[in-house]
């Protein structure tokens, strides 16, 4: 077997599409990165991923919650990488890895609060649904404008290397964040100096409305990894097999010194951009069939099979079983306050409040104080 | 005359100048096909093809930037910025670039375009889908910022922008863009930039506001009406070059002033209006100018309803300023 | 006591932080082996090693980008900004991200940092070398703005700021690098952020500046004294929090106060401070609130003296407020 | 003879420095791309504009300009790729390519009045020296803030090209610009909307104090091509004919529908990166001295002898005759009042000047008027 840590300094000049689970769910054990057990336990993960997200649409059509930006179709990426880190590792997600959170420990009821904004909500109401942190995991702050955390990645990871803790960050992002400034310098710099950083382009094939072919010329993703003289691979993005052993594999090279890698999972967004959207006012229903058909969690369970470690009714139990989980954090969620209270709108601004924020609370205090429709919605 | 919401009135007014005029083209993130995430662009796409109404890759910058070149090069261009909050990543295209190409050349090239973006709160956006940054850009000699109320204004507004000589920062309170309605006329529709709309008039107080914000200002003086406060409104609909007469002749009347807007209160453009009426009608004012702003703060989620300047907090700065 | 000139007053406090505190960095073009083009940090590198004082690539952005990963993860980083006009391609990463990570994670990540960046003109650089873009900063909730004006303020400043919990951006007046020299005592000298300084008492007007104006107020203060008029002048050294306390008690005693600064005057921070002693002094003025300050276009080159508010012109002004 | 556009969507692996003018001056015919008639007016040119540099770097040291910045060992690179545009295409310059001004028609005189910012210059001293623009020649406004020209240069080929114009547009930047936000959006928006447009890094080696290794970790700035599917190119930047031969190679690619070229040319930075620089504090003699004797200058004029178009005595009389321009339009300048009006302050901020802006020249005459310090230098 070779190396799967490359040569330094030598830049790939091909990036052929990497899989390991193979059509009839067989897989070569040379190339199998997970024991048995992890895979089923990812398995459940992902199916609790897709509950979650299609749960949670709903709720939004109900009006229960104002949003939702979910991972439906990339649960192989968003958990394949994921489980191929260390706990001690940094994860900059961008605002589909809902799972990478849970699966870090952020305790599920605490997610539905960020969802609904309430008093329970872990960032004080102050972010829109799905843009939570998880500070104890490891899972930094989700933000809206695109691709800034990856730069940040770059800093954490540098960060840990001049205090010469081994530590090696991940972050993901869409294909159509590699058109933003802040993947090419964090890209740029995370390659001069070596910094020890994953770089996850979770290559969905759309951003909102624009496909991948109006996002750049170039013929892959992970070939961009050549303007920066670091490493690229391309992967299945919806094998977590394949996902999983070559997060490990980057994470090898990045902790021993070789580098960031620029990986990236060629996997399909099924649904629309986020319950704002709705995608068939520019793509056809065919080409979403195509993807369905490949589904991450099937081709999953199919490895599973051939391995002889799901009975044909354990899918229906491990949903059913997600499901419960749910229900009870939405449960949960719903008996906290509606409302964070008055002052947490100047909280976290500064570490102390500034004398004007002072002021403007007691200013907003006596506002409601006269007439209560100052904080009623509109 | 067909009543049109401030979506349709944009969509309108792009619709007529690129017949009008075929140097307009429209470019940014999600406009061709799909007509823009708040449909703005609807239809245009197929009515004038792709080389007009662009698709362009994730990079506000290389919007503008691409923008530019075409600008410079005798194109007429509208990029959208899909939210306001996005612009940041443009911003040195836009401060060091659209905003000295004339004066740095000594006016041997010139960058006139139109920069469309929805901006403001209310709609549960968070602070990343909800900002109001026009302060920057009223700040930043060489561009103009206009900001309509109403669909009429939208129409007529975005007309006059696209035919304007100068950049400008086109704001649409996306709060309003499907709340706002109102008869618009079918065919053209020209705004003048530069002045501002006395919208209700009134003895005791000028309340100067603009966008989303002038809807707040004037449900605030309807209700202060009831307590026998007679409220002047301004719309100012357009923000650089500010329409000072219209304020200073309101202020010099009422001798009282309040002004609202949704962004954070330090530095805002409130601050300027301020100085300004109180270096013009110092000798005429009965009370301190009054702010009613958002916070210093971001932008939050759940409590938006309370950082947002509406009519209630309106009603008791009107109230305060008269009890002075 | 020594006598240092600014840059270095600044280079010894980052020396001094740097033994202190083994998570300070500094990142930046040009500032480790070179030290940086106005030698802020010059033998910094040589001290403290390449991890500490880092040569980063051409991208103000990646440089604060980058800053903001190694604050997270709990350095201390203080990013150079080369030039104050080229902070704007890092704005998206100040605004969006500097500014908003406390509050937008509810506290559980923070990114203290120092920006530091020469700003201001006077040394004939154009309009790409000599802005003072303080108020975009200062608008934005979630930073702080320092600005000194000497060079034991700068040292004092310097340090309080890589101590503070959030982050600062540090505007040093270039200008003045050289020509502003004085004693700094050689151990820790800390200067309080959030606390103006009144350099010179009087009780006819205030005259409000910082950084290489708070120089320009002071000459003028002395050529208003021949004419015996008695200015109180301020050096504001913290824009954001401000020292509204000691602005408020000087007004309410002069009744009168003249705000100096080098941006454009339309939403710079005299706006700001105009409208503020309006709402707290109103009773008290005995004339508007003047501003003396750069003129709403880009910064010019070959004109910068008429440009630049100096003495002669804050003299006007004072007078025209004593006359009014 | 092969093709020389290349294949469509065809991305090069390999980047090989391409050279035209051997060690001993010979060149094969077949290659090169300019008669004897041009090759001789472009060292006319290229001594010009040494001359030049030398001149204005004195006149600097002698307090008669603020400011220099200059190309004194990189004249192959900037005259070659501009004699390889038709007079038709626009120019978008970083700050080192005043010689291209100059071949594009500026008026000497004109350039040196705005080095004096005086009442001559054509920037009405809105301007550092060295930010010129000449709007006849089809030569854009030089700005300061790094790679800003790039997506502009995009922009402006897309225009003529939805326009129906035959335009290419060219950009140069250093290799300290690839890492700026605004190559990549530049580049990336080119490759995706296949726009005529030829982008030529200079790449000498140093962005002022930081050297090509810690600016980009890629092995070559041609390769960076392959992150947006573009051509990329890689030649010798001192060897003229090699940049001429491949600058119109671009814009047969560019004009035929085959997109933009990322155009490698690789030279250095013989002198500081301005007048206000000093690289003694950051670089070895000898690495400089190996550079100047592969002098561009030199290099052009041994094919010149080769080619039996240059007598021994030439080179002198071409420096002499430079010197003598240089001189006479320095003289004309300095003809010029030292300052433009006081009214030129506003002009051009918007094409009709704001009722502020007409109030703050009331108010600046007025206190000019009563103290004429206001417009004293300091
Ligand atoms: C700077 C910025 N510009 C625009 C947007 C609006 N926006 C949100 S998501 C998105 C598309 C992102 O596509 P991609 O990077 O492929 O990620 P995906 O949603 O497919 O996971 C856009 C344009 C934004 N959030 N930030
Ligand atoms: C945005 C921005 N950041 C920093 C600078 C300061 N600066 C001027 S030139 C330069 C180096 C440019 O190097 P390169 O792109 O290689 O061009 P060269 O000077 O070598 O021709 C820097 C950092 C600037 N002008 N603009
Ligand atoms: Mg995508
Ligand atoms: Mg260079």
């Amino acid at each position: 077997m070779t190396d799967p840590v490359n040569v330094p300094g030598r830049w790939e000049r091909e990036f052929p599409l990497q899989t390991v689970i193979e059509e009839d769910g067989s897989a070569d054990p040379a190339r199998v990165t997970l024991t048995d057990a992890k895979a089923l336990d990812l398995f459940r993960w992902m199916i609790l991923s897709r509950e979650m997200d299609e749960r949670m649409v709903q709720l939004q059509r109900q009006g229960r919650i104002a949003f939702y930006i979910g991972a439906i179709g990339e649960e192989a990426t968003v958990l394949g990488t994921v489980a191929g880190m260390e706990e001690r590792d940094w994860l900059f997600p961008s605002y589909r890895e809902h799972a990478g959170a849970l699966y870090r420990g952020m305790p599920f009821v605490t997610f539905v609060c960020d969802l609904l904004g309430n008093a329970g909500d872990r960032m004080l109401g102050h972010q829109m649904p799905c843009h939570e942190a998880w500070a104890p995991g490891r899972f930094v702050s989700i933000s809206a404008p695109i691709a800034t955390q990856v730069p940040q990645a770059v800093g954490a990871a540098w960060a840990a290397r001049i205090r010469g803790d081994d530590m090696v960050s991940l972050t993901w992002f869409g294909e159509g964040a590699t058109s933003a400034n802040d993947f090419h310098t964090g890209a740029n710099f995370a390659g001069v100096h070596k910094v020890p950083v994953i770089m996850v382009c979770r290559n969905n094939g759309w951003a909102i409305s624009v496909p991948r072919e109006l996002q750049t010329a170039s013929e892959t993703i992970a070939q961009k990894a050549v303007a920066y003289g670091i490493h690229g691979e391309r992967v299945d993005g919806n094998d977590l097999l394949a996902v999983h052993a070559a997060t490990q594999r980057a994470r090898v090279r990045a902790a021993s010194g070789l580098g960031p890698t620029l990986l990236e999972c060629v996997t399909y967004r099924v649904e629309g951009h986020s319950t704002s959207d709705d995608p068939r006012a520019y793509r056809g229903a065919e080409e979403v069939d195509a993807w369905r058909d490949r589904d991450p969690i099937l081709r999953l369970g199919r490895y599973l099979t051939w391995r002889k470690l799901l009975p044909p009714d354990e899918v229906e139990a491990l949903r059913a079983e997600a499901r419960e989980r749910i229900r009870r954090a939405v449960e949960d969620a719903e008996t906290f306050a509606p409302k964070p209270s008055i002052q947490t709108l100047f909280q976290g601004v500064y570490a102390e409040p500034l004398w004007q924020q002072r002021e403007q609370l007691d200013e907003l205090r006596a506002a409601v104080a006269e007439d209560p429709r100052t904080s009623h919605p509109r | 005359m067909p009543t049109l919401n401030i979506i349709q009135a944009v969509n309108d007014a792009l619709r007529q100048e690129m017949r009008r005029d075929p140097t307009v083209v429209i470019l940014g993130e999600d406009v061709g096909k799909f007509g823009g995430v708040f449909r703005a662009s609807q239809g245009l796409q197929e009515e004038f093809g792709k080389d007009r109404v662009i698709d362009t890759p994730l990079a506000e910058s290389g919007v503008i930037g691409t923008a530019v070149g075409m600008a410079l090069y005798g194109l007429r261009p509208v990029p959208e910025i899909q939210f306001a909050d996005f612009i940041f990543p443009a911003m040195d295209q836009i401060v060091s670039e659209v905003a000295k190409f004339r004066y740095r050349s000594g006016g041997q090239y010139t960058c006139p375009m139109v920069i469309r973006t929805p901006y403001g709160g209310g709609i549960r956006g968070g602070h990343y889908h909800s900002q109001s940054p026009e302060a920057h850009f009223i700040h930043t000699a060489g561009l103009k910022v206009v900001v309509p109320s109403n669909p009429h204004d939208a129409k007529g507004l975005l007309t006059s922008a696209i035919r304007d000589p100068d950049p400008v920062l086109f704001f649409e309170p996306k709060r309003m863009y499907r709340a706002a309605r109102g008869e618009v006329p079918d065919g053209e529709v020209v705004v003048p930039i530069g002045k501002a709309r006395v919208t209700r008039e009134g003895r005791h107080v000028t309340l100067i506001a603009w966008g989303a914000m002038w809807h707040e200002a004037d449900q605030a003086a309807r209700e202060a009406a009831d307590l026998g406060i007679e409220c002047e409104v301004l719309d100012l609909r357009t923000l650089q070059p500010l329409d000072i007469d219209a304020i200073v002749e309101s202020v010099q009347k009422t001798g009282r002033a309040v002004v609202v807007h949704e962004a954070p209160r330090t530095c805002g453009f409130g601050a300027e209006i301020s100085a300004l009426i109180q270096e013009r009608c110092f000798l005429h004012l009965e009370a301190p100018v009054a702010r009613v702003t958002g916070f210093d703060t971001p932008f939050p989620y759940t409590l938006e309803s309370e950082y947002l300047p509406r009519a209630p907090r309106i009603l008791k700065a009107v109230r305060e300023v008269m009890a002075f």
